[in-house]
Parts: C-alpha cells; structure tokens; sequence
C-alpha cells in the first residue's frame, strides 16, 4: 500500500506500470486518474489546499478501509496540492486484485471516501477571479453506497 | 488550544491558525466565542451546516467534547479527488 | 473509440497516457488491465485464440452499448490473442468522463461484457500440459446487473 | 455453409473450419447431421448447454433457423478480459 500527498506533478502512465509490476501475481489492475479540466473556459489554474497531517491520516483511514472490505493484493494512492494547471494530473487511485469486481469496488469506494473526507480544497483561479469549489450533494450521497 | 482554518473559511477570517485560550467545553462553545470576537469570524460560522470541524485531525460533530483536545480546524465540506 | 484486438503486446502505462491526454476535457479516466498471471505455479505461457472478423464486431457492439448508457467523451479496448507470457498485459479497458461515477460504470460494464461476450478463449500451458480455462458462472451472472 | 470451430470444439474435431452442404433448417439439424457422422463430431456435440452459437459472427440460439445464413460458428463460452 502507497499513499502519497505531494506538490509535484506524476505520470500516471509511468504510476500505472510500475504498480501493475509490483501487483503481477493479481491478475486485475483497475485505476482513476482525476486530471483538472477546464469547464468553463478560461480556467487559469487550480490551488488545491490540504490539511497536512490529517490528510496522510484521513488517506491512510480510508484505503485500510478498502484493504479490510475487498480482497486486493495493493492500493495505491496519490494526491497532489499546490497550482495545478489545465490537464494536469490532480490524483490517481489503483487497486490490485484476483478479482475484477474487487479492483473495481474497492478503487470506486476509494474515490468516493478521497472526494469526501480526504483534507483537500480545490479552487478554480480564472481571469475573472479565484472560487472555491463546492461540494456536491452527490458526492456526499454517494457515501451511503458503501 | 491551536485553531486552524482552512479555504474560504481561513479566507473570511484572514488566517490560517492561531492560538486561543479557551474554556469552551464543545465545539459549539467555541464556535460561540469566536463569533462574538470579531464580524470576521461571525461571517466565516454564519452558517455552521455549511462547516466541517475536525478534533486532533479526526473529523467530529459540533457538539464533541473539547476535552484534552489540542487542535482545532474547521474548514469547508471537502472537495478533493 | 479505439478497439485494437491484436497480437503484439502493448504498454498500459503509454495507453493510458495517450488516452488521458486526448480525453483531457473530461476529468476522469478510469482503466482496467487484465495481467496474464501464474495461479497454480508453473504457467509456461497462456495461448489466446480467438475469432477474427466476431471479435471487432462484438467488441464495438459492446463499446457502442457503453457509450449509448453513460456519459462517456471516449472508450478504448485492447485485446491481445496468441502466445502471452506470465506478467505480460492481456487487455485494457479505459474509459473518460466527465462524472467519475459514469466512467467506473463503463469500465466495470465492458469488462463484464468483454469477458462473456467476445469471441475469445484462454488455454494455460504448464509442464503437465495445456488446458482450457472454464468460463464461470460468476461471470455469466455478472451481465445481470447490467 | 462454412461451419468454424473454435478452442476445445475445434480440437475435438481436428479441424478450425469446413465447408458443409446441408439441408438443415436449424442450428439443431446441423449439429444432429455433424453427430451423425463420425464419433470426433459426437465427442464436441455431446453436451450443447456447453456450446455456443454464432450464425454470421452474431450470437444465436440452438434453435435459430439457418435460413440465409453462410457462417456457422461453435464453441464454448468465452473466456476473454
């Protein structure tokens, strides 16, 4: 199990292998990559603010979690603060299993907990002015699958 | 008692954390202190449904103790991922 | 939408990243890679077979599927046939969304679809001998949730 | 009719395909004409709930007319992803 809270950008192309390699003996591999898109037009960058400390802890909650509900060889976790610019990779979850519908749930309920009680604050900078973004009601409803 | 704030609620009071002394027994008793502080700090609780308080870096409700508690943040619902 | 059945082997990490990088719009990219891997002990090497002219047209009829049940801005499958390696990629889904929820939706739906419904056959050769993997009644039963 | 077989339907028979002349109104027919022939036929036909069907590289039933169609396809379940 990884989890990583940097500033710095990652390839998740080079993540993906790399932890396909260390996970051969599973047989399912199933990722997420959030990259920051540019909804509106006009987004300049974004500021993504975390609560460093609790996020590790928060992070590290949510995947033992996962390992204790699905049967996965590994987890992987990674989140990124800091300016991030359109396109740029914001986080990327990758869950190894025997099974495909345990990669599957667990990498799923594994973004639904990082979206939800992970530390982080993303705010969308334009032209016009910096805004926070707002949690969604769905997002919060999506817990109650779990 | 360290207190942080995070996003626009460390936005609206202009800091990201301080140092309070306080007798406050809950989260609630806190939150009733600072609003009558300053305007700052009641605009950032003006709405305490639309706030998240995490006790020693584990989320918890407005009525927890403050008991043996050593820090305190309150910050906006999450939006990471 | 990408449907590459073929024999050479491919590199998930690159795939992903070609695929995210045209699907930059979207926000979230969810993949899935099937790994040839030595359950007993002893795999000499896995023999795919399949049958040419079915396969495209049962794939892109289960891509098209996708597409028309979710929001998806793009879709890729790559399916290898012939002689695999223990360790080596077997198949890739990847799917981009604009909702993270819609792209693992997908991703799980093709792999269900993709499992039972494409016109492909595993053999493991070991020492002893080759055999034929049996399809599981886990994996028909998966189509129902669908 | 090119009638295919694939993974262990065509070992069984020791052949990947085969032109067929035939009468056969249904996927059924064929198969009893094919066990008819020789015991390699009847070794790969013996139990179709373990076969699958496909006329023209579409998906079918054991029961499907073979009215038009030019490619008959059996083998087992797939095992791909």
């Amino acid at each position: 199990m990884i989890v990583r809270v940097q500033d710095a950008s990652f390839d998740a192309g080079e993540e993906l292998n790399a932890f396909s390699a260390g996970a051969a003996g599973a047989g399912a591999v199933v990722s997420f990559t959030g990259i920051v898109r540019d909804l509106a037009g006009g987004l300049q960058h974004m500021m993504i603010e975390h609560y460093p400390g609790m996020t590790e802890r928060a992070i590290a909650e949510i995947v033992d979690e996962a390992l204790s509900r699905w049967y996965l060889t590994d987890a992987l976790v990674i989140h990124r603060h800091g300016k991030l610019a359109p396109g740029a990779p914001i986080m990327m979850v990758a869950t190894a299993s025997a099974h495909r519908a345990d990669a599957f749930a667990a990498a799923d309920f594994l973004m639904d907990y990082l979206k939800s009680r992970a530390p982080f604050w993303k705010k969308e900078v334009t032209a016009d002015g910096a805004d926070w973004v707002a949690a969604k009601d769905t997002d919060e409803a999506a817990l109650n699958r779990w | 008692m360290d207190v942080l704030y995070f996003a626009w609620v460390r936005e609206r009071i202009g800091l990201p954390r301080e140092q309070v002394e306080t007798r406050a027994a809950t989260v609630n008793e806190l939150v009733a202190e600072l609003v009558a502080r300053e305007e700052r700090y009641a605009a950032a609780f003006s709405d305490t449904t639309a706030l998240r308080v995490a006790l020693d870096q584990v989320l918890a409700d407005f009525d927890a103790s403050l008991s043996g508690v050593r820090e305190v943040a309150f910050f906006p619902p999450m939006t990471g991922g």
